[in-house]
């Protein structure tokens, strides 16, 4: 039985439905990303089960008891929101000792306890300071600690990273993992940004206009999208039909493919091998540097693919209009669902 | 951050084909100024007739208005006046501005166009209308404080809402009230521990300037209750055709006082 | 955006436990539109006098109001006093906003500093140090509608400006500026054709409330020009002890009058 | 003699010098980044160059003419701001067509070239529409034709897409290139994204504090950084010094040196090979998928070192604490100035 379990949900607002018998589990410890574009109903989703927004109908369960008619205050909760939501006028520690001041613990426990949390989040110097006084990342990681700190049972963190500049961006959701698996803390993490949740997650769920589309380890997610929206929305993929998709795959096919930009291989001569078969011949219309990427866009007669390489040394870049044979690694070809 | 400071710095670089501007500007200001400062320099002159300059300089217009036990009197109940409607206002209004910031937006919008309701009614039509309504009536209320008291409350209304609405949406209101539901605080521990005293700064910003308006307030006063409860103002406008430089003493008195308070209104702005 | 609009939806949603602030609320509605329609009742009122209601409605009072020549006189000098000062205004506050906003923006400090001096100033100690400095100087101004006028265009400042800097603020002006030079626009050019149509809405707004209030003004008027030169307000005033019937019909048009204005001010402002 | 010519630079702002002696030059037809993070003084130079900031010292000039004393009407520049800075209150076409109101053509003309722009950056639909009714791409192409439509000299843009979400700025931004070629516009593009500067540019200038630190070709700047700051702001380097960078070098080194992640390959067994000698044996200690790109932390030795490689298929990934091979590419480590 999954620790947090949602059956069944539906939840109208005005004319709009928004959920129509949504369901989802989480299993214990685990960190599972909610993943869409802005409106797909996934910060709803996530309201839903901390008991700030109400529904019509249906079961939330965490750990075998069904929180669905409980407060927000009741569930044990801790959330995370983009905005960080610090209040203002309290210091950091107090901040931080909110949620056990309501609980009227002994103030040398609470002393302990904020104090242990703040470090943690290496903050411990900033014990003093006002919100305000902080960067966006610190204060990320002070909004992190005040919800740890009650040992919720289930952490929600609704694009916690959004406001951040990248860099930022990309050691927080280093400290948020790592602070996450050494608590074992059932997570549930909305993001738009498919290279979050593909970094940090160990289930990926794909969500579109309040449905879930796809579900799976990210590698799964990544590697084999059930969807043209799915695959447009998680990757750069080449997607063919009809006639196009035939001539790459070298037979007809009724169905839409996709193919990775980085599952094809850029060859010298026509060398054949059991991974792509026969390879295409191809002329490189244009190069792109993308960093540690070189994006090709190949014309192969009546189609052009988009082909990803390592940028390994500036020697091995090929020049636009010289002629290449492409390799399509047949493993990673899907198939999609119309 | 560095490039949009440049960038504004720039634009403060005076150019000499804006410098005729500078005219404008300083006339403006002298415009505004001069009164004042002929008033301060009457109330402290001896004598002043046909001359440019008056004869010479003395504190006795001072000294004399503040030594008027009927002067005192007005003051008292001028300061009594202002902070019984403040007193009410704020009771009334802090409840009504966070119920239409969390539950009924339809609230606050009503509000911005009850706002509008002093323009609608100036003091002199407002007062004739209640002069009608009360004198007669079975609450023969016409005379009394406490008429002047609930006028002046419905003036301090436009302030005290907009002060509190300019600071709640200045706050992530919602989220804050989730994170502390969150983490276990009932709706009236998270309107007392969070919401309030982020409003603390606003809100004595506005009872500063609604008292520097009621205090000031002479319309009502005088048309609704006039010498039967007379306030400072209604004395100003009583003593008018007393000693002007006593007048103009009296003047000045009460501008510094205005300006004390105006002054603490800014500090309290500035550290919010 | 869809997500933040159905969070704003749920926090809608009417919750029991709130219900009793349902009460507060029309009590302060009531509270003041009960004078407002107890006055148009008097107004309409044939006779009015020990009875719960009145004994008849007729349109008599409104009649005799619209026929009185004094009144009809009384309200054109009050519409000629604020065009003047509101035309004055305009002419003045614009280019000094424009310049603040471009050049000088420690002209905007200055500026939202004066704007607090009708605070620190109310119109009763105005009009008396007014009176000290112009009554015998070598102007004589007090009696004539030009103090009037140059009072109320000082009274107008607050709004006007406020109103320019919002709609300044409001659009990036540095960048629109600096697009119109190098698209070959002189400033005057530039600020004709983009900076000045992205501030109509914004200070007819202005113009609007700031007409109503000084439609409304009375101190000033009463004490600075009296019946040398009767306004609406001073005539209003002049007629408190006449019936009671014809000051209340005077009250309920003059509402109208504004409340009209008033809503052509909300409609430009919010096709803004 | 390069068409965009800047000469010891000069610029002081109270006690902040923020060009001391600047010097850059732009060939004819060229598309020239200006890269460097917040405050390193890009915007400043592109506006002194459109004449938006005036100079201390120092000249500017443009196809050999002196143009640092001129008006900005008069120097025959078009620019593209950040926040798109449209006319709100005019339409599409008449924003586009405000440039050419102000030479006084003829009522046809300005419609023909208007209407020609428009169709160029695929509007002509909107036309009619106020800037608030269009999305943000849409608004910053307006802004494009705006600026082209005059036929300026010099083309500027400042930040232009830095406003947009992800889709929209890789698709605007090969629209930009595309129309910069076909139109041969010498283009000055400033940006801190280094994405952004390495895809558009023929030559990408990185700056830092007011100063021009490296300039070249993007293969070049991205794989040659001359410096810490440039290796740090441009990659996702391997910063090496002392021990560290001899025990990966294999010989003592008294430089710091600077490896790119997809400059290491990662090999099953130790076989050698020229390009990168003997391999180092290395143990994975964690895995990021980031979409087309998998990322590895090796331990080597004492040594933690960053690879990345394709996402070639779900069966080639690595798990957490397997022993690896690394082949460091000898002639892709690079040694910094100190």
């Amino acid at each position: 039985m999954a620790f947090l379990n949602i059956q069944c949900l539906h939840k109208r607002y005005a004319d709009q439905t928004l959920f129509a018998g949504l369901n989802l589990s989480v299993e214990r410890g685990q960190l599972v990303s909610l993943l869409g574009p802005s409106g797909c109903g996934k910060s709803t989703l996530l309201r839903t089960i901390a008991g700030l927004t109400d529904i019509d109908q249906g079961r939330i369960e965490l750990d075998g008891h069904d929180i669905s008619r409980l407060a927000p205050q009741q569930r044990g909760i801790g959330m995370v929101f983009q905005n960080y939501a610090l209040f203002p006028n309290l210091s950091v520690f107090a901040n931080v000792a909110f949620g056990l001041k309501q609980q009227k613990l002994d103030k040398a426990l609470i002393a302990t306890r904020v104090n242990t949390m703040l470090e943690r989040v290496e903050l411990s110097a900033f014990a003093k300071r006002l919100p305000h006084q902080l960067s966006g990342g610190q204060r990320q990681r002070v909004a992190l600690a005040r919800a740890l700190v009650i040992q919720p049972r289930l952490l929600l963190l609704d694009e916690p990273l959004s406001a951040l500049d990248a860099p930022i961006r990309r050691s927080l959701r280093q400290q948020i993992r790592s602070l996450q698996q050494e608590l074992a803390l059932t997570t549930v993490f909305v993001t738009h940004d498919q290279e979050e949740a593909l970094t940090l997650s160990d289930r990926v769920v794909l969500m579109h206009s309040g449905e879930i589309i796809q579900q799976g380890s990210a590698e799964n997610v990544y590697s084999a999208p059930v969807s043209p929206f799915a695959a447009g929305f998680i990757g750069h993929y080449n997607l063919l039909a009809g006639a196009a998709a035939a001539s790459v795959l070298g037979r007809s096919t009724l169905s839409a493919i996709a193919i990775r930009p980085e599952a094809i291989e850029l060859l010298d001569t026509p060398q054949a091998d059991p991974r792509w078969g026969t390879p295409l011949a191809g002329r490189i219309l244009s190069r792109q540097l993308l960093g540690n990427i070189v994006r090709y866009q190949v014309q192969c007669a009546e189609v052009t693919l988009i082909c990803d390489c390592l940028n390994r040394s500036a020697a091995d870049l090929r020049a636009s209009g010289s002629a290449v044979w492409l390799g399509v690694l047949q493993a990673e070809v899907r198939t999609l669902a119309a | 951050m560095r490039q949009t400071n440049q960038r504004r710095h720039h634009s403060h670089q005076p150019s000499p084909q804006h410098r005729h501007y500078t005219l404008i500007v300083w006339a403006l200001v002298g415009l505004l100024a001069l009164p004042l400062l002929a008033t301060l320099l009457y109330s402290l002159a001896s004598r002043w007739g046909a001359t440019m300059l008056p004869d010479g300089l003395t504190l006795r217009w001072y000294l004399e208005l503040w030594g008027e036990p009927r002067f005192l009197a007005a003051f008292a109940r001028s300061l009594l006046l202002c902070f019984a409607a403040l007193a009410l206002s704020l009771a009334l209004i802090l409840p009504l501005a966070l119920v239409a910031h969390t539950r009924w937006p339809w609230l606050d919008k009503l509000m911005k166009l009850l706002m509008l309701l002093p323009f609608a009614v100036p003091p002199v039509v407002g007062s004739v209308g209640l002069l009608q309504l009360y004198a007669g009536g079975p609450l023969p209320l016409v005379g009394t404080p406490w008429i002047l008291i609930a006028c002046f409350f419905t003036l301090t209304v436009p302030f005290m809402y907009q002060a509190m609405a300019t600071s709640l949406k200045a706050i992530p209101l919602r989220d804050l009230l989730d994170a502390a539901h969150l983490l276990g605080a009932s709706t009236p521990q998270a309107f007392i521990q969070v919401i309030l005293p982020n409003l603390r700064n606003g809100v004595l910003v506005a009872l500063f300037l609604s008292f520097s308006f009621l205090f000031g307030e002479f319309v009502f006063a005088n048309l609704l209750v006039g010498t039967r409860y007379e306030t400072l103002q209604v004395y100003l406008n009583n003593m008018r055709n007393h000693s002007g430089h006593f007048t103009s003493a009296l003047v000045i008195s009460y501008f510094f006082a205005i300006l004390l308070l105006t002054w603490m209104a800014n500090r309290f702005s500035r550290s919010a």
